[in-house]
């Protein structure tokens, strides 16, 4: 009885950090462009869909090798994440915070919409990057693909980590985000760096998508639930604290799990974003941030 | 109301009159019964969006809750459908209390989430709630509504009496804007902090016309179970409470007239479309209804960045240019006389 | 003057905003029917001090008493409604309502129609409504703005949206008011009716609070002028023993 | 070297600039004094185009700059220190000091930023033991100093100090001042300086500009406006012992 419980919970364990990991990865690009601008990206879960859904297309129908597939589907995401700041963003004169959120939730009807005309309505299935059979710890069995989550998440982190704090891009966009006229000051183009992080967002976004695909099976309308719970993790985290956010992710998918593994399975989509609504009312400055902060702001 | 809004009435009462004369066709009054419900539910949401400067992407929920009540307590409680459609009401106000209290310290971005994760949770609990709501499956055999004796189980009886509804919502909804409370909300909209300093309680205010909005698009999902006479999750999903906002910005967040604009051209959209499809075929585009979305989504983005003002606006400032040209040209042979 | 009573008391008023200190245990009083001045260089503290006494803000400690009634802890509309109104130093008019809208606006803390009956019945047949336009017209009229009631407050100039502030601050019928730089960004025949306009508001008995960084409007209008720096009172004084103390002048001009 | 003529400027609906017409020579200290909300941080702010002109022309080095961009502006040789010590204080002193040199880095590379903090640390010796450190933990004074040479790596011509002094113990002021004098004499830099402290900004400066409610009232050189009477009713107004007696 004890054993079986332990591998109960070792297996929901798993499968959270599997879905955490995704959370994570698009609370990250929530982040990115919110640090730069201000904004809340409506169409974060877009990009998500898009990555998953070009890899799709890329592997099963064009057979093209995983390392290149990949490639490509990144960079087409971010090619329209560039454009989608270039078309919408960059043009907007004095915009209010409710046009903002209209335009980003145009764009992501836009993509949902585009989406749905290449790929059709159906679920794609996508073979998982290793054909090794499930791997056995403790009783527990853990995906080959899962472990390929967790080194993804890992790799984004340390390249997040290392961007920010070692390359002089990453610090130019850091300087933006804390102070945009301190930075204009030192001669950083801040509409550039908006540019640039309306691209990364897109890039991880596409990340998330493409790993989380064979697992899922990727459709076009999974955008707008992949991309409130991410929020949920953003906003847990700390809106704008990337490191939070990880944790949150991780945090959020191992609830999540756990709740559809020992309460229903049917209402585990809805634990994360309870949670959310639970943060955002009570410490709408996250578990790990000052609530104070978030106050002065003005949204 | 001003001499304005009076017009207005009057050319929207004209129009509902002669509407079902001019289509003349079933089908397309049941599209224009549509209309109506997305026209009430964004009336609600107008007085939300564009007096009191609130955004909510979860109506959708409280059209839920509406329809769902009137639903399941005529059904499975044989309820009267006109006091299941008021307790529908009433619970929709409730459950806006409760959430808009917490909800509505939020702002922008964060209040956007917040009601889109709550619409989102409602969406998943009536796929869950198997028990009660039956699922995927739905409630079905809700009965008609019937007014006075008379059973609104016509296409037209109901396209007069779900109009008949806006009406009356648009008159509420106008009677509370030239108001006092009205003029609270624009108050907050302008300017929170000197709303606050006339003393006006603006915490309570959102909250007040947060539960007014519920409380419009909770009818219009009462008389959308009542039409359709079945209900599943489905309509009811996100992306019905964003298709709700997007219709308010598209027909214009500063005025209700907006919000019919919207509403009605929204609605009528798809149907536009796949009118013109076959002329589209003409040119060698095969026109599919998927596209729609697509055109929803553009519309949106278009407006938003050269008329984000909405529709109204423009039609209204087109109005006035073309009548000051005629003036002008008027004038122009006065001179031209002297 | 007539300032034996004090309206308002200000007792050791604190306020650190993260780590800094800009209010560093202010006390001040208010006679009652006077003209009082807060002057002091940027960062002194002067906005915070009325957005603290009208509950924008929490003080970190010290007490704020207004005829016998403790301010902190109070919600802004509560305070309004005490009768305390106040104007922004940035106009904070509400640009898409018309200026007699504004004022009425303003008279919505003495009047009472709820959202029940405002929804069922039109305006005309409400007659608070027609007292509350009455009302908010003799106010315009006060500070002669009667002639653009119909106006869209966005497109009025500055000078006159300030005057519409004050309408609507008047027009909550205050026993103290705030004033928040209401000179600034008027040219100078704007500024002088002002000040005539801040006379007359003191001919009604009303309590006037002013911060204000142009000298000549302060040291014309005011009573008492108070001045601050670092969140401290450095002087307080008729307007010409202020000018005299040296205490005063180092503040503005440096050792 | 710069020139402002007739420039115009609105926050919002208020004018904070009327027609400020003022002029600053190759290697001149020009302090603009003048009471709170007389529009000196506008001014300043408009000439590094953080804000826009409304009406008007600005002229740096007989080239017509009106509506660049800041970072344009910055590439030109005009470094704004703004008020307030803004600086990036969730970074170290020595990720601030890169990104002041973001410039040096783009056109030069790495080695030339490297040697010029260097020379930075040199001129500025407290901020060199204090490199790893966040600049949020550093002092008023030495943030002030880390804001000054965070300008200054740059390699500007043109110096615009918006009220180094604020919030500083006098010592400190002090030992600001003499280094900004420096500075304009070793780096042959042009300074426009704001300050409250008056005496001490025109101690070191050549010339002095009064302004109020946004207007210039008058121009004089320093040792000749710290003398003027003038300047004290700019501060307290005009002298109403007519109407109190």
């Amino acid at each position: 009885m004890e054993i079986g419980l332990t591998t109960d919970m070792l297996q929901f364990l798993f499968m959270g950090i599997q879905r955490g990991a995704i959370y994570a990865m698009v609370a990250m690009g929530f982040n990115m462009i919110y640090n730069a601008t201000g904004i809340i990206n409506f169409a974060q879960g877009e990009f998500v869909v898009l990555g998953g859904l070009m890899m799709v297309s890329m592997t099963m129908a064009l057979n093209l090798s995983l390392v290149f597939a990949f490639m490509v589907s990144v960079a087409f995401v971010t090619v329209v994440g560039i454009l989608m700041e270039r078309l919408t963003i960059n043009p907007v004169r004095r915009p209010t915070v409710l046009r903002l959120i209209i335009i980003t939730i145009a764009v992501s009807i836009l993509l949902k919409g585009a989406a749905m005309c290449f790929w059709g309505k159906g679920s794609h299935y996508m073979r998982h990057f290793t054909d090794a059979p499930p791997l056995e710890i403790m009783g527990a069995y853990i995906l080959p693909q899962t472990l390929w989550i967790i080194g993804m998440l890992a790799l984004v982190v340390i390249g997040y980590v290392a961007f920010f704090n070692y390359t002089m891009t990453g610090k130019c966009m850091r300087a933006c985000a804390i102070n945009r006229d301190a930075a204009r000051l030192a001669g950083i183009n801040d509409r550039r760096m908006v540019m640039l992080s309306f691209a990364l967002s897109a890039a991880i976004g596409a990340i998330a998508g493409i790993i989380i695909t064979p697992i899922i099976q990727m459709d076009y309308a999974r955008g707008a639930l992949l991309g409130l719970k991410g929020f949920g993790a953003a906003v847990v985290g700390g809106l704008g604290n990337s490191m939070g956010a990880v944790v949150a992710g991780l945090l959020l998918g191992i609830i999540e799990a756990g709740s559809g593994g020992y309460i229903s399975s049917h209402y585990m989509d809805a634990i994360a974003l309870v949670i959310m609504l639970g943060v955002l009312f009570v410490r709408p400055g996250g578990l790990f941030g000052s609530s104070e902060m978030v106050r002065l702001k003005e949204f | 109301m001003a001499a304005r809004d009076i017009i207005g009435f009057c050319i929207l009462i004209a129009l509902v009159l002669v509407m079902p004369h001019a289509v003349g066709n079933d089908y397309y009054i049941g599209v224009l019964i549509f209309a109506a419900f997305n026209c009430l539910a964004c009336i609600g949401l107008s007085l939300l969006m564009g007096y009191a400067g609130q955004i909510s992407l979860g109506h959708g929920a409280f059209i839920a809750i509406g329809a769902y009540a009137s639903g399941l307590l005529t059904t499975e409680l044989g309820w009267s459908p006109w006091t299941a459609m008021a307790a529908g009401a009433f619970a929709a106000m409730g459950i806006a209390f409760i959430v808009g209290i917490p909800a509505l310290r939020l702002k922008g971005h964060y209040l956007a989430m917040a009601t889109l994760g709550f619409a989102s949770i409602i969406h998943i609990v009536a796929v869950a709630a198997t028990d009660i709501t039956g699922g995927p499956a739905g409630v079905l055999n809700i009965p008609r509504l019937s007014l006075f004796g008379y059973r609104l189980d016509s296409d037209t009886r109901y396209y007069y009496f779900a109009w008949t509804a806006v009406v009356i919502g648009l008159y509420l909804a106008f009677n509370l804007i030239h108001s006092r409370v009205g003029r609270g909300l624009r108050a907050i909209h302008g300017s929170e902090d000197a709303a606050g300093a006339a003393g006006i309680n603006t915490a309570a205010y959102k909250v007040q016309v947060f539960v007014v909005s519920a409380a419009y698009a909770s009818v219009s999902g009462s008389l959308y179970a009542y039409y359709v006479n079945y209900i599943d999750p489905g309509p009811f999903d996100v992306m019905h409470s964003v298709l709700l906002v997007t219709m308010v910005a598209v027909g214009g967040l500063h005025h209700v007239w907006g919000a019919v604009v919207g509403a009605v051209l929204l609605s009528l959209l798809p149907e536009v479309l796949s009118f013109t499809a076959g002329y589209l075929q003409v040119i060698g585009i095969q026109y599919r209804p998927d596209y729609d979305i697509l055109v929803y989504g553009g519309i949106l983005l278009v407006i938003m960045l050269f008329l984000p003002e909405g529709l109204f606006a423009g039609m209204i400032a087109g109005g006035k240019s073309v009548w000051n040209l005629v003036k002008r040209v008027i004038r122009g042979k006065q001179v031209v006389r002297e | 003057m007539s300032g034996n009573n004090s309206i308002l008391q200000l007792d050791g008023l604190r306020k650190v905003f993260g780590g800094v200190v800009a209010l560093d245990g202010l006390c001040l009083s208010v006679g009652e029917n006077t003209i009082t001045s807060v002057i002091g260089p940027n960062g002194a503290g002067k906005t915070t001090v009325f957005n603290l006494i009208t509950g924008y803000l929490a003080p970190s400690s010290g007490a704020m008493i207004y005829k016998n009634t403790r301010l902190q802890g109070t919600k802004p509309h509560k305070i309004a409604l005490l009768g305390i109104g106040r104007t922004f130093q940035n106009v904070r008019t509400f640009p898409d309502m018309t200026v007699l809208e504004n004022v009425m606006v303003g008279r919505h803390a003495r009047s009472r129609a709820g959202v029940t009956v405002s929804a069922l019945l039109p305006a005309f047949l409400r007659p608070e409504e027609k007292r509350i336009q009455a009302e908010a017209g003799s106010w315009l009229d006060f500070v002669g703005l009667a002639d653009a009631a119909d106006m869209p407050a966005g497109s009025l100039p500055l000078g006159k949206q300030r005057m519409l502030e004050v309408a609507r601050a008047l027009a909550i019928e205050p026993d103290l008011l705030l004033l928040d730089e209401p000179a600034s960004g008027l040219n100078s025949r704007e500024t002088i009716a002002m000040g005539d306009l801040i006379h007359r508001i003191r001919e009604n008995r009303i309590t006037v609070m002013l911060v204000e960084h142009d000298m000549e409007l302060v040291m014309e209008v005011s009573d008492r002028v108070a001045v601050m720096n670092f969140g401290r009172l450095v002087a307080e004084g008729t307007p010409r023993e202020v000018q005299e103390d040296p205490e005063v002048i180092a503040a503005y001009l440096g050792e | 070297m710069l020139r402002l003529v007739n420039v115009n400027s609105h926050y919002g609906l208020v004018r904070v600039l009327k027609n400020v017409s003022m002029h600053v020579g190759q290697g001149e200290i020009v302090t603009l004094i003048g009471a709170n909300g007389a529009g000196k941080t506008t001014t300043l702010r408009t000439i590094s185009g953080l804000h826009p002109v409304k009406a008007g022309r600005i002229y740096f080095q007989d080239r017509d700059i009106t509506g660049w961009p800041a970072e344009r502006l910055v590439e030109l040789g005009i470094a704004h220190v703004p008020e307030g010590r803004q600086i990036f204080s969730p970074m170290s002193v020595n990720d601030n000091l890169e990104l002041g040199g973001h410039l040096v880095y783009k056109h030069y590379g790495k080695k030339r930023l490297k040697s010029e903090i260097d020379q930075m640390l040199d001129l500025f010796p407290v901020l060199g033991q204090r490199r790893p450190q966040y600049a949020g933990t550093l002092s008023g004074g030495e943030q002030q100093m880390l804001a000054i040479a965070m300008a200054l790596m740059s390699g500007p011509r043109m110096l615009l100090l918006d009220e180094p002094s604020m919030g500083l113990a006098p010592m400190i002021i002090r030992d600001i001042f003499a280094r900004i004098a420096r500075l304009q004499q070793e780096r042959k830099l042009t300074v426009l300086l704001i300050e409250q402290n008056a005496k001490a900004a025109l101690n070191i400066s050549d010339r002095g500009y009064v302004m109020e409610t946004g207007r210039i009232l008058l121009e004089e050189e320093a040792g000749a406006l710290l003398a003027n009477p003038e300047v004290k009713r700019a501060y307290l107004g005009r002298d109403q012992r007519e109407v109190w007696e």
